[in-house]
């Protein structure tokens, strides 16, 4: 009952193919950028750094293609994996508790296969019954960063080596949402319309608060894959082609900010947004394929963000509530606000005068060329994709024009509008001292105390007294006949 | 008689059970074993006896209890017996690395 | 008649040994390999006669009601399958360490072989009872063989528990004779059909609760990680790869065959203590600084995937259980002779002190790499195969609560897994602190250890694949198949 | 034989097994061990099984009575050992 029938191996179509170029045209792109980062010894090391992305690369074009929901876990659990060796190098910690959530997510996911094999006979990826859907949302929302299963996502984010942290923005929280994709259909009700507004207020919220830059894109990632939870849970092929096009477009410019950050961090040694600055004289450059990032990721006309959320607005209006639309209206605003912040922290005011860029890394040198090689990839597929929306648009049955409508131009001019102001008047706020709220991740660490208790009985039940270990014996044989 | 045959080992076997778990001498864990195992031969031979049998040994005449179970019986205290000698065996060796037969104070594996 | 050879040889080898070491004083290594490889084949032609021609050999020609009788169907042939190729490899690395020197040991071996292929045997309970007992004792004292005190006091652990085990045992089948009046496992599966509820509830509890103690399910197995981290390297090996797979064989054999058709709550019961298992062991797993009573721990969570296989009561649920039953032979027997040697080589087991083997041994630290990934779960290897297999046949039998615990217990394996890898890697302490470096002791060649280890590896990674094809599902689901199916047992043995 | 000997001799057999389990002195319970065996041997011997009584008189009262003496005078002076190794 593995796989019934050898075509249910493979399910090709247009999602699962351009899923697969992206992730190719991402790990194209972050192996470029990856000579100009690493900074690995040993050849072993080495070795792990550039070819994980594209042992991460063959399994995920795996997962995408798979036609049944047990290879699509296998191939997903083994993408994780290939990540987790490169976060690895970096960060043990970091990389433990995403493979741990992983593969509880795994699990989960695994369970609800097994059951829907023994329901219906078959496990051919698509829609499941409603009785197991909460295995398979719980499975895949592990990988898709769902409120309180996101725990691992900003800490991972923010502690991996950069090329891995565009990856796993860029494609492996996707993969999670293909698998979504997948699941939806008219009758999976609004929960998947509410967890996104959620994620994407929430994401955003927290976002504001950060100083770490990585762990503030982190946080957009949860932002951004709430429109394309919302848009997916629409349910309708307009609102899954929504989904389908955002994901795209925030897998290339989420890449595209991860990568500019890591650029940051290695030239100035840090990526706290207390200390960089003044970044836009020195690596001209790469500021301007920021500028592409941020304006993509805030919806500015003319960039891939831009059409992608307008299409999911779309989507929105086919369903009766206009409480999902107005969520991501203001979580739109919340991201204005927070790129201003990268960016006049980072790039536009002075820098904090004992932080010293490494001469290395500097403009000129060979690093500098790969890296911003690596960053023009997906910036001018970002500009592509905005122009020319025309392919995703024709996928949910919409014209490339009716995108560029006033109907959808005015609120973006609006938020921005909105988010700059609200910028330049709290930018003091913003700038002076930490305001984090801790986030679940904290929590979850806390909490690790409550389980002491557990090991402790556990601990004196292998009291080494044989007594003890009778008296459990004649215990057990009670419970046996009790429970017989 | 089969019935009293059979509360009598199950109150036998209680009683070692009883012992094993409370009694703190490796001694009396051994004994109690050694109660727990007479009291289940005991079982096997009422459950085998026939009121007004004879026993099943070659020239009887009229009705024979059933045989099988005595051969069981014997099967079975030969190795219950091999099970308590291996058990002091090891009390003996034990006792030259603790120097006691305090069953709480031989704990050094736990955990 | 190759049934009837698969027990004596071994047991006339047990009995020779002394001779022979009365004879000539030394007894060499190539005598102890050629009786192993005699008594092996023997096993497996029993393997063999009973995978293609289900066989039932009656001793002495009585008939099966009061005679005993031998049955060899696929049941019993998958695991004389498993427990050759594990006692092999016990026997491979014990001959290289010890040589032919300590001919107790091999006595003790071979004994401990015989009775064992008299328990995958048997067709009567009684039976199974003194070839369980003639195995518990050669186990015991192999155990204690070293006669360090760690190895006296975990014998004698293992000794009380093990008897007490035993007694119930002993007790159910007296209840059953009691009861029915025959101790043919066949014909009792027909005359406890009708039997009153009450005894029926006390019989299967006495035997559920005397085999999971001989098995180390969680709630009862304490005397399992003091014996398996007390015994030397061979010794765990065996215990952890092969002695405890006869007890499942004989859990499953007695459970399937008695309980399928009459006490459904029985299996219930097994679930519940395979859940435990599961938590339980895979939880005191990760509180453990010695490498050898953490991988004990970790025997305990994969008897409970076991039993959740075989409390499916399916024949997809005995075929995936069988299957993790072979799967864990070769994975624990690996990491225990890997783990043995490894910290024989740095003179510690604590697993903080085996550090820097990434540079002195990579090959054997690759080894267990694959190995215990294996045992954790990644996916193309055998490990996740089976508890697949697992989950998939527990989600058939209607309950999700089991397939989440093995969801749980994997996350928890693979954190200490990763721990002593990472511990393995880490570059140790040798070049930071000032004392002067060791002085490095020249690596013992241990080839055929490496050998061993290096196939069952690789044979992780066989199965793995191999899952995938038909013809192996087919194999593994003919096994469920034998083993669920009352009626064609009883039809063999009583040639109806 | 008569139920009420049966009884009797039941009864006794449940004391010596109480016994056993109750009293502290190791020598005294073993004896009382070998006591019980020989009333369970009469027990099997009313039952109608004779060949299994002797075993267990020769086994049980016998052998494993000895093994116990053994094994008890072996662990019965514990300073004589330590004191060996101190000095």
């Amino acid at each position: 009952m593995m796989f019934d029938t050898a075509h249910e191996l493979f399910r090709i179509d247009t999602f699962s193919m351009v899923m697969s170029a992206l992730v190719v045209f991402m790990t194209v792109a972050v192996s470029i950028y990856s000579p100009g980062y690493c900074e690995e010894r040993t050849t072993f090391r080495r070795a792990v750094f550039y070819g994980a992305p594209w042992l991460f690369c063959l399994f995920s074009c795996l997962g995408v293609v798979s036609g049944s929901w047990f290879m699509f876990t296998i191939s997903v659990e083994l993408s994780s994996l290939a990540l987790f060796f490169i976060i690895l190098l970096q960060d043990p910690k970091a990389a433990r508790l995403y493979i741990f959530s992983q593969l509880l997510g795994a699990g989960f996911l695994l369970t609800g296969t097994a059951l829907l094999g023994a329901l219906t006979g078959a496990t051919a990826i698509g829609p499941v019954p409603g009785d197991i859907l909460w295995l398979f949302l719980t499975g895949l929302g592990f990988k898709a960063a769902f409120p309180v299963l996101h725990f691992w996502l900003p800490q991972v984010h923010g502690k991996a080596p950069t090329p891995a942290s565009a990856l796993l923005s860029g494609f492996a929280v996707k993969i999670g949402v293909f698998g979504i994709a997948r699941l939806v259909s008219p009758d999976t009700g609004t929960v998947l319309p509410f967890l996104g507004s959620v994620m994407a207020i929430y994401g955003v919220g927290q976002a504001l608060l950060q100083h770490d830059a990585k762990r503030l894109l982190a946080y957009h990632t949860v932002s951004q894959l709430g429109y394309i939870v919302t848009a997916l849970g629409a349910g309708t092929s307009l609102g899954i082609a929504a989904g389908f096009f955002h994901t795209v477009a925030h897998a290339l410019f989420k890449g595209l900010l991860f990568l500019s950050v890591g650029t940051l961090e290695k030239v100035y040694g840090t990526k706290d947004l207390d200390h960089l600055g003044g970044a836009a004289r020195e690596l001209p450059l790469t500021f301007s394929l920021f500028l592409v990032g941020a304006l993509a990721i805030s919806g500015f006309p003319g960039f891939s963000g831009y059409a992608s959320k307008a299409m999911v607005k779309a989507a929105l209006y086919e369903i009766p509530n206009p409480l999902w639309y107005w969520a991501l209206q203001a979580a739109g605003v919340g991201t204005v606000i927070s790129f201003c912040k990268v960016g006049y922290f980072a790039f536009i005011r002075e820098r904090d005068p004992g932080l010293r860029p490494h001469r290395e890394h500097m403009p000129g040198g060979r690093k500098d060329l790969m890296r911003n090689t690596g960053m023009a990839l997906p910036a001018a597929a970002t500009l592509t994709l905005g122009i020319f929306p025309g392919f995703f648009a024709g996928l949910g049955g919409l014209e490339s024009n009716s995108l560029f409508g006033m109907k959808d131009l005015l609120p973006a001019a609006a938020t921005f509008a909105l988010g700059i102001s609200l910028f330049w008047i709290l930018r003091k706020w913003f700038g002076s001292g930490k305001h984090e709220i801790p986030d679940i991740d904290t929590l979850i660490s806390k909490g690790s105390r409550l389980s002491a208790p557990v090991f402790s009985i556990l601990q004196s039940m292998n009291c080494g007294l044989l007594r003890f270990y009778i008296v459990a014996v004649v215990a057990a044989g009670l419970a046996l006949m009790f429970l017989m | 008689m089969i019935l009293l045959s059979y509360a009598t080992a199950i109150i036998i076997f209680c009683i070692g059970l009883y012992t094993i778990m409370v009694r703190r001498n490796l001694f009396k864990t051994v004994l109690g074993l050694a109660l727990m195992e007479s009291a289940v031969l005991l079982i096997i031979v009422s459950s085998g006896y026939i009121p007004g049998g004879v026993p099943p040994i070659a020239p009887f005449s009229g009705q024979a209890v059933n045989p099988l179970p005595h051969a069981f019986t014997l099967t079975a205290i030969v190795i219950g017996a091999s099970d308590i000698a291996l058990a002091l065996a090891f009390i003996v060796k034990l006792h030259r690395h603790y120097r006691t037969v305090d069953l709480d104070r031989i704990r050094g594996l736990r955990g | 008649m190759t049934l009837v050879l698969a027990i004596m040889l071994p047991l006339l080898s047990a009995f020779l040994i002394p001779f022979f070491h009365l004879a000539r004083k030394t007894l060499s290594a190539g005598l102890i390999s050629i009786m192993g490889l005699a008594s092996i084949s023997a096993a497996l032609a029993a393997a063999y006669t009973g995978w293609y021609s289900p066989a039932v050999s009656l001793m002495g020609g009585w008939a099966p009601d009061i005679g005993i009788a031998l049955v060899g169907d696929r049941l019993s042939s998958a695991f004389l399958l498993l427990t050759s190729i594990g006692s092999g490899a016990a026997l491979a690395c014990a001959l290289e360490k010890f040589g032919g020197g300590p001919w107790r040991f091999y006595a003790l071996f071979f004994l401990l072989l015989g009775s064992m292929n008299g328990i995958l045997l048997t067709g009567d309970l009684f039976n199974l009872f003194v070839f369980y007992e003639i195995f518990s004792v050669a186990a015991y004292l192999l155990v204690a063989f070293s006669m360090s005190w760690q190895a006296l006091e975990a014998g004698l652990k293992y000794l009380v528990l093990g008897t007490i085990g035993a007694l119930f045992i002993l007790l159910g089948t007296a209840f059953t004779f009691m009861a029915t009046g025959v101790l043919n496992m066949a014909l009792l599966a027909e005359a406890l059909a009708s039997i009153p509820r009450e005894t029926l509830t006390a019989i299967s509890a006495c035997l559920v609760l005397g085999l999971t103690i001989k098995t180390g399910a969680f709630p009862v197995h304490f005397w399992l990680p003091d014996a398996h981290s007390s015994a030397q390297t061979a010794v765990s090996a065996l215990l952890s790869g092969v002695l405890i797979k006869v007890s499942i064989y004989a859990l499953m054999r007695v459970c399937y065959i008695f309980f399928l058709g009459t006490n459904g709550t029985v299996f219930l019961a097994i679930t519940v203590t395979g859940s435990l298992s599961v938590l339980g062991g895979h939880l005191m797993a990760l509180r453990q600084d010695d490498i050898k009573r953490l991988l004990a721990y970790s025997t305990v969570a994969q008897i409970g995937y076991i039993l959740i296989g075989i409390g499916c009561a399916s024949a997809a649920g005995a075929a995936a259980a069988v299957f993790h039953t072979f799967n864990h032979m070769l994975m624990k027997m690996g990491l225990f002779i890997t783990a043995g040697n490894l910290s024989e080589e740095k003179g510690t087991r604590e697993i903080c002190g085996l550090t820097g083997l990434w540079k002195s041994h990579p090959v054997w630290v690759a080894v267990f790499a694959v190995l215990s990934a294996a045992i954790v779960g990644i996916p193309p290897l055998n490990g996740f195969m089976s508890k697949w297999f697992i989950i998939l046949s527990s989600a058939g039998a209607g309950t999700v609560i089991p397939a989440l615990v093995i969801a749980a217990g994997t996350v928890i394996s693979a954190a200490y897994y990763l721990r002593i890898l990472s511990a393995f890697i880490s570059p140790g302490e040798g070049s930071s602190s000032g004392l002067p470096p060791s002085v490095p002791r020249k690596p013992r060649r241990r080839s055929i250890s490496f050998a061993i280890v290096g196939s069952f590896a690789l044979l992780c990674l066989v199965l793995g694949v191999m899952a995938f094809s038909p013809f192996f599902r087919e194999c593994f689901s003919s096994i469920g198949q034998t083993a669920v199916d009352v009626e064609a047992y009883v039809g063999l043995v009583t040639g109806r | 034989m008569s139920l009420s000997f049966m009884i009797f001799l039941y009864v006794f057999l449940i004391a010596t097994a109480l016994v056993i389990s109750a009293i502290n002195d190791i020598l005294s319970a073993v004896i009382t061990l070998s006591v019980f065996g020989i009333l369970l041997a009469t027990a099997f011997a009313i039952l109608q099984a004779p060949d299994v009584a002797l075993t267990q008189a020769v086994i049980n009262s016998g052998i494993v009575t000895a093994l116990f003496l053994v094994a008890f005078s072996q662990t019965e002076k514990p300073e004589c050992y330590s004191e060996e190794e101190e000095e």
